[in-house]
């Protein structure tokens, strides 16, 4: 069956199943990023999260990070899965699972990955506290557009 | 007629997740401004458009079947 | 039943019990590094690994790595987990997973974990190749005790 | 008694994982010229020693009742 390499998904992650999607003959390394969730922020405790996402496009989106990683990084694999739903505290929002033949490009790929979606996938997060909720954004405390540009090249340009 | 998407807070603030808009083309400067107007979303001057899936500039022309979505900072990971 | 942080095993790795072993509410991020065996190494075909260990101190040196690391970014937890005997392509050798409540301290502890266990864990892989065999050592193309110590500091030192 | 466990090619090149060498005291490089002299293992002058699963220093003590082992380059991982 044909496993897509990025996807939202509304059901827990299963790691092993996005680990599989990367290994490879020629990988001799493997690294995981599992974002899950935690209970406390800034001494706020969290009930439970809720995603949301625009789902084709955070699809595509995830797809350009893949994109992005394989020029950057050679020989590299990636599969990136995130949920949307509610989630409880230790659920994983996002799984991302990078392959290479050596450590390095597999680490540092990776954290490229986190960092990506962090700016350009289109998926909201609502906190859930013992007193109240909110929808997060603008994590990376910067200003929309802080080029004046959108955060993607499109294609053609 | 040109659909626009909302999400997360936007969603919430408008109580939909899409409007419709009868326009056949205009900029997204221009329907932030049509939103502005018809809509209480003073938050639409700060969220990011895209296209038919596609990131957008202010100064980019959307037509008539075009989706729209207003995307306001994201917090996935 | 009470699950070793430190394991050598004869088994294949499940990734899932390592990345369990991690969990907990505090974390928000969970970093897991997987060494595989690779095919080709310098143009030269593997046909299967073979992994020996001195039990009883590589435990003790994976236990060590571990505390080296909880002293270095606060609020981590570690699990290593070691493969020993034949290993065919893909298989898993090493399992590393950390977690910690943000992402910059979970990557770079597992890569100094990987790091670490290359340089004091007693563990050694002969490579069996197409054309013959041999024991992989120095991979880090350093001469023995490069300091004129071990590359460890014993306790009460 | 001391007794001196051997791994990977060293154990290949002497047939044996572990020898009982007969003394009561002595240092790591001691040791080290004690194996040299009886087996045909000229790699030991490149291996670390642990004395009871501790790294050891060449001026380090070995006394009777200690395991020693023989730590060529690991290559774990």
């Amino acid at each position: 069956m044909f496993k897509s390499m990025f996807e939202i998904v509304d059901e827990p992650i299963q790691v092993e199943e996005i680990i599989k999607k990367v290994t490879r003959r020629e990988a001799g390394a493997i690294t995981t990023f599992l974002g899950t969730v935690r209970e406390w922020t800034n001494g706020r405790k969290t009930i439970y999260l809720e995603y949301q996402a625009y789902k084709p496009m955070a699809i595509k989106m995830l797809a350009q990070i893949g994109k992005e990683i394989k020029e950057q990084w050679e020989n590299t694999e990636v599969a990136i899965t995130h949920r949307v739903g509610r989630l409880d505290i230790s659920e994983i929002a996002v799984a991302i699972a990078i392959s290479s033949p050596h450590r390095k490009a597999a680490y540092e790929a990776n954290e490229y990955a986190i960092e990506r979606i962090k700016q350009i996938v289109p998926i909201w997060k609502k906190e859930h506290w013992e007193d109240g909720e909110t929808w997060i954004g603008d994590q990376l405390e910067k200003v929309n557009y802080p080029s004046g540009e959108p955060p993607i090249i499109k294609e053609g340009n | 007629m040109i659909t626009v998407l909302l999400f997360a807070q936007l969603q919430e603030v408008v109580g939909k997740e899409r409007i419709q808009v009868d326009a056949s083309e205009l900029t997204v400067t221009e329907l932030k401004e049509k939103l502005k107007s018809k809509y209480n979303i003073p938050q639409v001057d700060q969220v990011m458009t895209a296209i038919n899936e596609e990131y957008a500039l202010p100064d980019d022309l959307i037509t008539s079947g075009d989706i729209v979505a207003l995307i306001p900072p994201v917090s996935g990971g």
